[in-house]
């Protein structure tokens, strides 16, 4: 496997009028070739800052450390948008140019990346959208279409990275399934998939990997079969253990404020596992960055 | 239709919390020296001093004197405190106007509200200073013919901004949910629409008091505002016209220049005002 | 017939016709469940249902008595019969309150005694803090912000509680809380509760029965088998 | 189709609200203490005997009601008779034809000075956000948007006219020359159309700046250039569209307050145009002059509101297809 996205402590903060906020804290992870990461975590957890981070999209208010490097090379991540790296916006209905019909807007982005605008039908048909709907202007489209329009955006320059910002946010569960299998096709064809979700439920259906943001941090990054079946980090488990499906239990307490985090592990004051030891932040070992791992907890 | 509309000049300044601590000492310490000056400096409005006329600006005379040896400082304290007086009264008048409007069509909606927001619209594009000196031409120059010039050419803003405010309540559930919690009618009003409705109708007034300041000199500028021999800051930068051309540049400036501040500072409160309204400002970034 | 039911509910906006002669019965202590696709008058439903939108044709009515009017023309007395829980909590909170006025507000209202013990229990009961009590809606989370519009919506005790996608927008911890809290209040009090999701998942784990809306499209209302129901 | 409707829509209030207008003109105008018999008389009142002014008073119909006389006045006026000027003896309809054209001149070029400048500076500086081009212009946008214009004017000819002497103080032509020269006017208009384009500019540097600076934060932006495309082609393609188009509808709305800044610069530069008139009308209570000026003024901002209006549409999808 081929690392196709590597980040390495990656620290994202935003300085407002009366504080700072610690969105992304000493994040380091690698997305290989053909692999599908679901970052999944709670709203506020720093996840949607995640993917303009990445991207070097962020307001001119946020100060960005660390390194993001795509592939083995090592150009600026501005020259590699679109072409390498492409990302489906969170809300497809705002981030569509609204005097511009999709046509004019994918054949745009066909051309700035050396393709032919003549392509545009069959982008548009492989995002699942009816090549006759490029000639509506954006206002025009339902919620879905304009999703799919989005979508045959990101994927028209075939980037080898595609990073998914909440795709399915405010989709009905048929389209949400639907973009979900569009993911995995683009994996299944050797294209890196970062996909940021609070949908624990997308995430199981299509992920390879699964990572864990709370409190600007991963506290677990491990494969989704494992994840899903024996969750390490006690976040990780409660989280799950309040999905309807399973104990449908509420995890006691509230999430921090990113403005103002604790020193050690942010999860300690909700946490049944938590001592002494947790005043210092844990390394990430085995998957998880926890001081009381639950399979140690269970089986030592 | 999509439109951002940003009517009022002024409306843009973003000033910080110093700025604004500053522009409201600015604002206090001349509202107070309008207050106090007939108490401590009284004027004789039409006192003349031949012996000492286009004298430059010297420790006796901070801002000089104008071609009929009249005291420029002392006569801008008098002109600030008409052009404040004025600008105050003729916001406050279009504000009632407006806000009759907007209540109106944010209220009752529908086509009522169609049909006078388009009248609004309209209004707005008329040559408000053209109409202004019309107005004051067929009523003689007077205090009272330039509050109403003023009134009647300057509510559309209020209108729209009550109108704006009602019509984005009235569609929002917490009215809703203050309904279903069994909130009465009166209590809705006073509990939950009002309270929002009547900041920024405040603010629009304060807004509004620089415009009125502007119109009123202009109006007397022209001749067609308070009686020419009258401290009044466009009769004031009136006269200093005649002395420029003899070089005496300070009868003019004086009175610009407590136009430019007082109306600055009144903009920058009011904006900081207007940040401080709005949680979603103060939020600034929402994860 | 005791439940909060619609008979022949028809509601037009303009042309639009949105609910034909749409009928539904929440009986006391059940939870029902509605879904259907996007726009298809479930919102709708439910205001016509918490008496904040008259229908043009038809009548709404609390344990068999019809009730004539909306809004401000139905009593208080029988309007606090029934909460509503608005999807979006942003919009369904007064921006200028703090979140112990916005619990507090219904109680106000109705001249309720021990203001600030209610409130003070519900709060406790919502799972909020006295910190975040003391906080307006813009410093708040969704999360944060939906338990305190459901602490207001439970003010009243109501004996009908709609939830009009009250837990889409929110995560799974607080959608697992809210629904907790609902369900505790439900067995105490035998509130009837109308619940509309697209989550399929939260649907069989919440709902006793689930109607598919509009009615006449689809199949018959469909009882949900549990094994258990906490 | 529905740009036919847009015109209609807004003839449908245009038309009574330049009506109500009148009438309203024309009530203030009989109310006024000003007699117009007495006025058309003039010094030779003081001398007339009162069986003259009667008769004058007969002529001019001034005793009929009201509505009459309304009627009368406005039906003249649509059919392009605006009465005889008081003040300037001569009718309204050549003193207005001798002067238009020099108002005319003087806004729209000030308005072409405003927007290119506007557009230009306000772009750059809201795509360097923060930088000292923004800052510098902003400051002094908040700056020259306090000051009265008749007041900046006074300072340019202090500064450029009575100091550096580059400009005329005033006036349309040299006072020694024979005729009206396009270079010698020219040189007069600079500084009127300099001051009155200045004085106007804030409101619009700071429109498109805040506009665009927005738009470059917008969802549909970051998409863009998340897509790789260049930043010429996003911000022209992208971000100007969007952010620009309220301009369009801006200019209009803007008009009258143009109009203003022309009557007291014009006054300020003793320029031969509306303006100066308009003021003297006023001063002497010659009620068709000014009424004529107004109501003309009116329906050319009102024709220009239409056409931005009408631009608006054509350039936005989402009203040109909505409606």
């Amino acid at each position: 496997m081929t690392a196709a996205l590597t980040i390495d402590g990656l620290n994202v903060r935003f300085r407002l009028r009366d504080a700072t906020v610690h969105a992304v804290t000493d994040l380091s992870l690698t997305l290989h070739r053909g692999e599908l990461l679901a970052v999944v975590g709670e709203s506020g957890c720093g996840k949607s800052v995640l993917a303009h981070a990445v991207l070097d999209l962020l307001p001119a208010n946020a100060a960005t450390t660390g390194t993001v490097q795509f592939g083995a090379g090592s150009r600026p991540v501005r020259e590699l948008r679109g072409r390498h790296i492409g990302l489906i916006p969170q809300s497809p209905a705002t981030a569509l140019t609204p005097v511009r019909t999709g046509r004019s807007l994918l054949a745009e982005t066909l051309r700035v990346h050396g393709r032919a605008t003549t392509d545009a039908d069959t982008v548009a048909a492989e995002a699942g959208l009816d090549p006759a709907d490029l000639d509506r202007y954006p206002f025009q489209l339902s919620g879905g279409m304009a999703q799919r329009l989005a979508t045959a955006l990101a994927i028209a320059p075939d980037p080898a990275v595609l990073l998914a910002d909440e795709p399915t946010a405010g989709l009905d569960r048929p389209l949400v399934d639907h973009t979900l299998d569009l993911l995995r096709r683009r994996c299944a064809a050797g294209t890196a998939v970062m996909l940021i979700t609070h949908d624990l439920t997308a995430a199981q259906r299509v992920a390879d990997t699964v990572a864990v943001m709370y409190a600007s941090r991963i506290v677990e990054h491990r494969p989704a079969d494992e994840f899903f079946t024996a969750p390490h980090h006690p976040y990780a488990a409660a989280l799950l253990d309040s999905l309807p499906d399973r104990a449908f239990q509420p995890i006691p307490g509230h999430p921090p404020m990113l403005t103002d985090l604790p020193a050690g592990c942010a999860f300690a004051p909700r946490c049944p596992h938590a001592s002494p030891d947790c005043a210092a932040q844990p390394a990430i070992s085995d998957g998880a960055a926890c001081h009381h791992p639950l399979s140690v907890v269970g089986a030592p | 239709m999509p439109r951002k509309r940003r009517l009022r000049p002024l409306s843009w300044l973003r000033p910080g919390t110093r700025g604004a601590a500053l522009a409201a000492v600015v604002l206090a310490t001349a509202i107070l020296a309008c207050l106090l000056v007939p108490l401590l400096w009284p004027l004789d409005q039409s006192a003349v001093a031949l012996d000492r006329i286009n004298q430059p600006p010297t420790w006796t005379h901070p801002a000089g004197t104008d071609d009929l040896g009249r005291d420029v400082a002392h006569r801008t304290l008098y002109g600030l405190r008409v052009s404040l007086l004025i600008g105050a009264v003729a916001a406050l008048v279009a504000t009632l106007i407006g806000g009759a409007v907007g209540a109106v069509a944010g209220t009752v909606g529908g086509w009522t509200d169609r049909i006078l927001m388009r009248i609004v619209d309209t209004v707005a594009a008329l040559p408000h200073l053209l109409l202004g000196i019309f107005i004051v031409a067929m009523l003689r120059p007077s205090l009272g013919a330039v509050i109403l010039s003023i009134g009647l050419t300057h509510w559309l803003s209020t209108a729209r901004i009550v109108r704006a405010e009602l019509l984005s309540l009235r569609t929002r559930p917490f009215i809703d949910a203050a309904i279903s919690g069994g909130a009465s009618r009166v209590r809705v009003l006073t509990r939950h629409l009002l309270p929002h409705v009547l900041p920024r109708m405040a603010l629009a007034t304060t807004l509004m008091v620089p415009h009125a300041v502007w119109h009123e000199t202009a109006l007397s500028f022209l001749g067609l505002g308070l009686p020419p021999h009258l401290a009044s800051l466009g009769n004031m930068i009136n006269d200093g016209q005649r002395s420029l051309l003899t070089g005496a540049w300070w009868a003019s400036l004086t009175p610009g220049l407590a136009i430019v501040v007082v109306t600055l500072a009144i903009a920058a409160v009011a904006a900081h005002w207007r940040d401080r309204l709005d949680p979603r400002v103060r939020a600034e970034l929402q994860l | 017939m005791n439940g909060l039911a619609a008979h022949e509910v028809t509601v037009a906006y303009g042309r639009q016709t949105v609910l034909d002669r749409a009928s539904i019965h929440i009986g006391p202590g059940e939870t029902v469940g509605l879904r259907g696709p996007s726009g298809c008058g479930k919102s709708t439903l439910v205001r016509v249902l918490a008496l904040l939108h008259r229908p043009d044709d038809g009548h709404v009515s609390i344990d068999g008595n019809p009730v004539t009017g909306a809004r401000y023309r139905v009593a208080a007395a029988v309007r606090t019969r029934i909460g509503v829980l608005f999807q979006s909590p942003r919009s369904a909170a007064d921006p200028r309150l703090s979140l112990a006025d916005i619990i507090a507000e219904p109680l106000r209202a109705t001249k309720a005694e021990r203001i600030q013990d209610r409130v003070v229990e519900l709060a406790y009961t919502a799972g909020l803090t006295t910190d975040l009590l003391r906080r307006q809606p813009h410093a708040v989370s969704d999360g944060q912000l939906q338990r305190a519009c459901l602490a207001r919506a439970l003010a009243h005790r109501p004996d009908y509680l709609l939830c009009d996608e009250a837990t889409t927008m929110l995560d799974a911890s607080t959608q697992a809380h809210v629904a907790a809290v609902i369900t505790d209040h439900q067995h105490r009090h035998g509130t009837g509760v109308l619940l509309i999701t697209h989550d399929p998942a939260l649907m069989h784990r919440w709902a006793h029965r689930v109607i598919d809306w509009p009615p006449d499209q689809a199949a018959p209302a469909t009882a949900v088998e549990h094994a258990d129901h906490h | 189709m529905s740009a036919r409707r847009t015109v209609g829509r807004r003839l449908l209030v245009a038309v009574p609200v330049l009506a109500a207008t009148s009438m309203g003109m024309f009530a203030l105008g009989a109310a006024s203490p000003y007699d117009p018999a007495e006025q058309y008389a003039g010094a030779a009142a003081f001398t007339a005997t009162d069986e003259n002014l009667a008769q004058l008073r007969a002529n001019w119909g001034v005793d009929d009601p009201l509505p009459v006389q309304y009627w009368r006045w406005i039906t003249n006026l649509v059919q392009g008779d605006l009465g005889w000027s008081i003040t300037r003896h001569e009718p309204v309809t050549s003193v207005i034809a001798a002067r238009a054209g020099w108002t005319l001149l003087l806004v729209g070029a000030a308005l072409a000075l405003v927007l290119v400048a506007s557009l230009l500076l306000g772009t750059v500086a809201a795509y360097r956000r923060g930088g000292w081009l923004d800052r510098g212009l902003r400051a002094a946008a908040y700056a020259v948007e306090a000051m009265p214009v008749f007041w900046l004017a006074l300072a340019a000819i202090t500064v450029f006219a009575l100091v550096l002497g580059w400009f005329p103080a005033g006036g349309l032509t040299d006072i020694a020359a024979d005729g009206v020269h396009a270079g010698d006017v020219a040189h007069h208009l600079i500084l009127p159309i300099t001051v009155l384009a200045v004085s106007q500019a804030p409101w619009f540097l700071l429109f498109v700046r805040d506009s665009v600076a927005d738009s470059l934060r917008d969802d549909h932006v970051l998409a863009a250039r998340g897509r790789g495309l260049p930043g010429r082609t996003v911000l022209f393609g992208h971000a100007l569209r969007t952010a620009l188009l309220p301009f369009l509808t801006l200019i209009g709305t803007h008009l009258p307050e143009l109009v203003g800044g022309a009557v007291l610069v014009e006054t300020v530069f003793s320029l031969p145009g509306l303006g100066a008139v308009t003021v003297q009308a006023a001063l002497g209570s010659d009620f068709p002059l000014l009424a004529a000026i107004t109501l003309v003024t009116t329906a050319v901002v009102l024709t220009a509101n239409l056409l931005t209006d009408l631009a608006y549409t054509a350039a936005d999808p989402r009203v040109r297809l909505d409606g």
